[in-house]
């Protein structure tokens, strides 16, 4: 019956990991920055704007990785109809589509200088713009009915058919000619930069997950609320409708 | 099948006798094509530049708009709760009625576009492809667009609110329609464009159909 | 023998429990007729047992389909023994009353007896008038005609006297008389009265249980 | 005068509380626009070249979108019908519902605007000038689509409907609002495209919504 | 002295006459029952009686506005002078039950009296509530509020007591029995069984010339 099971233990939970979540975002967002800022090189072709790579990429990393657990959790809410499943859904997008943003727009502040144009219409490029749109299509959608339920359960299915994108996104490096570099760090043959960058960024994306942990607990705290704040909705309806106490109508029969 | 058949029969019987329907369909996708010289001025050269794009775009907003009200009218009369409850298999249902909609939509549109690519000056050699990809096209669209119309129901402001969900799908859908036909007007080799479109429309066939079922039974369910 | 029964059920709808352990069983030729103020969940445990909503706990189960599994095993076994009428009727403004009703009745039987529905109803004169001339009670009477034209064993009805004059009202009672007495079973909801013969009775306003949600 | 407050402000709460209203319709106008770029492929001169044509046609049909539930979703619940039969002349309830339908859908069309230019590689030198014949021309676009959207009150099909009705309406906007931006890139007058744009809303201010209400009347007789 | 009256009226819908040469006259404190089985014509004359739909033979007059000349000729004194209660209630979702109501009160006068409709029909305690958790019949009793909050002379309502329940009724009842006290007009349709002391009927099933039609 997890069903109306109540979150409080949930609740407990979050409570213990937040403060943690929050102060490793702090160190790692301190130290990665100070790897990234001062003490690694400027690139000997890009210059000093290489360092919004530390930006950049574990952003769009995120972006993937947020997606993903979308899909993971809207794919659970479905089958196992457990309602922090959705409710997790629901607190990920947002953060998701603001990494994403973040990648976008910090790909185009670097595309500037690199490719002397802030945008072009290649694989990459538009497949993140189009996992933007889905997680848009999936927000829009999770608030467009009068009944929530029925928001969670579309958007859910939307999320699932948009999973589709992130390996498109992933490869299309490999796929199609782009101007896009393609994967230096995550590959099979191991990471193809050097430590004094690869350091930084790894800090970064480490900054970058438990930055994610923490907003996604308070976000997910925040759902658990206007549920309750609706279910007490609910009871005003219902203890409005006891208290008339109307007789029923005369039995059939 | 025979339910297939029922069910395909009654749609079509419907559009027809609603009369227009078909008509309003391709009179959209005529006007939105036709707004293009007036927005984009009416040179020649530019306009057979963009042609094939226009059109295919102008033919995603088109079927977009009018799958809006795939399921719409059935479930605010109540007839989809009640097909949703007949002894047959949902998924059967959906393909019976998207088959319907692309026979009242998606085919008049493929007539009518060979007549807007002379309005946009497009080179006559790239006619046939126009059509053999829209052939191949449009029922992609018809199928992910069905998604879209079965996860709007019940839902506010669903027109715009399906455009945000099914235009990224038909991304991939536009991009090799297109390019089947600037490579024919280029002389290069169409096959891989055709089997890109083919490989779209068989997953969007093989996968479609269900996860419609499912958003509908997911719509009755409130 | 057919027969239909849920155990246990609990239904949870716009946040909030509607009824809890809830349970009911019905034999050839049974009535159930459900009642309670408005929101007490009539229409929601009709859904439930159309299938149309899932019970959070419990299961509604025909004895004779899957040995005993719920209806969710075998939805298209469950949904040829069942009628649902809910609140919308389902005519098509552009089709005849003859045409609404047969396009739903082959649907399940390739031969219907559509005319003899629309006799019972009292709407064969309609029979050839397009759906949009029609008025509410008028409506409501195709809807019920979509009913009588296939058979199915159990009918789920959803306030079926809204809209209806008092000849509606004995032509449908009429109709489920002669169902029960064909062996069929029905569950009806309603605030209005109709004769009913021997009715099993749910009153929904005694479940406890609501309201706990969420807290 | 109270009466024009009294409906404004109850539709732009409407609109608020409901949420999401103004950003779908600016997300379907990026949609539409970025669409192009897959159309009529990459190339930057290309598009630069058509980039104001693209965005006027996108925003015309974003606008005709979002009207089509201007007076829908009232129409659907009865709302209208209680409106209609209020002591307060139809002609100014029609041009609340404008206003308040322009606020939340036509005033982000334009902050948007900008930002699709720059994808579409625009010259920096216009975006002024399409902020300016945008704010000139879109409100002259909701008086011209609240006729359609009144007009297919309780039809079949609202949506391809409404667009037949009234994109054609649409084309001296579309002509003038591309051309006042060309103008500007150009490097000639602007003058007369703004003016025949201000002769346009002006004109369609005096007009629409007699007609408009006229429509509505209609459409309560069944 | 306000009254209200219609002549020979002769309404055609849907291809047919639905009545012909009706009349009927309201004096102050009067109520008019209107009866019929579906599809008689109740719904049409309602509408007709608010100016929703033009009658093609009579005219529906006041005493008091314009001179004896129809409503068509001054529709804003004319809806002044009415409050029309139709098959669906209005009831926004997002707005609260205060808000529904005294949007449409505030547009007849600026100083409605909101909460009393609200006590009246009962549904005060539920005065902040979003119009989305609303049952059916509650929904109803926000629609019938609208009509109290800002007072009209007639009130025309048809099957004002679809959904409601026992007490939904009694409240009903007791509206239109302070109405008529205070001098107001009613016209109401109904199947039900509503309380309305002396009413006088018109029962429309008696008007001939229908069903000449699609023969
Ligand atoms: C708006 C424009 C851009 C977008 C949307 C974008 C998107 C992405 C995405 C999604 C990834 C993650 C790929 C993965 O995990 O495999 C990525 C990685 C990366 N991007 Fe961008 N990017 C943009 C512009 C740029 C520019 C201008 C550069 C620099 C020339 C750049 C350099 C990189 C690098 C170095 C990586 C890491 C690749 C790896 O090691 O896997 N990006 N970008
Ligand atoms: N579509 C829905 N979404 C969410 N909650 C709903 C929905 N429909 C009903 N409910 C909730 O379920 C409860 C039971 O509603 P239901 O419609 O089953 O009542 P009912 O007994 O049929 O009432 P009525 O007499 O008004 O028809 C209601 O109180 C309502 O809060
Ligand atoms: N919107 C409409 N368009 C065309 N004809 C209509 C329309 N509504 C009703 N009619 C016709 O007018 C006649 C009278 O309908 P009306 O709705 O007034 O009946 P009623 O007495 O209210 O019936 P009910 O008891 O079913 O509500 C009907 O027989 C129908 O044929
Ligand atoms: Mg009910
Ligand atoms: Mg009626």
């Amino acid at each position: 019956m997890h069903h109306f099971a109540n979150p409080t233990r949930f609740l407990r939970l979050a409570d213990r990991i937040q403060p943690w979540a929050a102060s490793l975002t702090m160190a790692f967002v301190l130290s990665g920055l100070y790897f990234a800022l001062l003490s690694s090189p400027a690139d000997y072709q890009q210059g000093e704007t290489v360092r919004i790579m530390y930006i950049h990429v574990p952003a769009a990393w995120m972006a993937l990785f947020c997606y993903t657990a979308l899909a993971v959790s809207c794919a659970a809410a479905l089958i196992w109809k457990h309602p922090l499943a959705s409710l997790a859904g629901r607190a990920t997008a947002p953060i998701g589509a603001c990494f994403t943003l973040l990648a976008l727009v910090t790909g185009s502040l670097w595309g500037k200088p690199m490719w002397g144009t802030w945008w072009v219409w290649d694989a990459r490029l538009t497949s993140v713009l189009i996992l933007f749109f889905l997680y848009l299509g999936y927000m829009a959608l999770n608030n467009a009915f009068d009944d929530p339920e029925r928001g969670h359960k579309a958007s859910a299915i939307l999320a699932l058919v948009g999973f589709i994108n992130v390996p498109i996104i992933k490869f299309s490096v490999d796929w199609w000619n782009t101007l896009h570099q393609p994967a230096s760090v995550i590959k099979m043959s191991g990471p193809a930069i050097h430590s004094s960058m690869l350091i930084p960024l790894f800090l970064m994306a480490l900054a970058f997950k438990a930055y994610f942990v923490w907003v996604l607990l308070i976000r997910m705290r925040g759902e658990i609320n206007a549920m309750k704040v609706r279910a007490l909705r609910m009871r005003q309806v219902h203890d409005a409708e006891q208290n008339r106490s109307t007789p029923v109508a005369s039995e059939a029969g | 099948m025979n339910s297939f058949v029922q069910i395909v029969r009654r749609d079509l019987n419907l559009s027809f006798r609603q009369g227009m329907d078909s008509a309003m369909v391709v009179m959209f996708f005529v006007i939105a094509v036709v707004l293009f010289p007036f927005g984009v001025g009416p040179e020649p050269n530019i306009l057979m530049r963009i042609a094939a794009g226009v059109i295919w775009v102008a033919a995603l907003l088109a079927s977009m708009l009018s799958l809006e009200r795939l399921f719409q009218a059935d479930f605010e009369d109540g007839s989809l709760e009640i097909l949703v409850l007949q002894p047959v298999p949902l998924e059967i249902a959906v393909i019976a009625k998207i088959t319907a909609h692309w026979i009242t939509t998606g085919l008049p549109l493929i007539i009518a576009a060979p007549i807007l690519a002379v309005l946009l000056n497009m080179n006559a050699d790239g006619f046939g492809m126009l059509i053999a990809a829209l052939a191949l096209g449009t029922p992609s669209l018809s199928l992910i667009g069905a998604i879209g119309a079965a996860l709007i129901l019940g839902a506010r402001r669903g027109g715009v609110l399906l455009s945000l969900l099914i235009l990224p799908l038909y991304i991939p859908v536009l991009i090799f329609g297109v390019s089947a036909v600037d490579a024919t007007l280029a002389g290069l080799s169409v096959k891989p464009h055709l089997l890109i479109l083919s490989a779209l429309l068989l997953s969007s066939l093989a996968l479609c159909p269900w996860v419609g079922a499912a958003a509908l039974r997911q719509a009755m369910r409130s | 023998m057919v027969q239909f029964f849920g155990d246990n059920l609990t239904c949870f709808r716009g946040g909030r429990i509607v009824f809890a352990d809830l349970s009911f069983s019905l034999d050839n030729g049974d009535a159930l007729v459900l009642r309670g103020p408005n929101g007490s969940g009539k229409s929601s445990l009709l859904r439930v047992m159309a299938g149309l909503v899932d019970p959070v706990a419990g299961a509604v189960t025909w004895d004779d389909i899957g040995n005993g599994s719920s209806i969710q095993s075998d939805p298209d076994a469950h949904h040829r023994h069942i009628h649902f009428v809910g609140h919308a009727d389902a005519v098509k403004p552009v089709l005849s009353v003859r045409e609404n009703v047969s396009f739903w009745a082959k649907l399940r039987t390739s031969a219907p007896d559509v005319d003899g529905a629309l006799s019972a109803l009292g709407i064969i004169d309609l029979a050839d008038v397009p759906g949009r001339f029609l008025s509410a009670g008028q409506k409501r009477r195709v809807g019920l005609a979509r009913v009588l034209a296939a058979p199915a064993p159990l009918w789920l009805l959803d306030e079926p006297a809204t809209a209806l004059d008092a000849g509606g009202i004995e032509a449908l009672e009429n109709a489920i008389r002669a169902h029960r007495a064909g062996g069929g079973m029905v569950v009806v909801s309603t605030h209005q009265n109709l004769q009913i013969d021997d009715p099993h009775r749910l009153n929904l306003d005694a479940f406890p249980g609501r309201e706990q949600a969420y807290e």
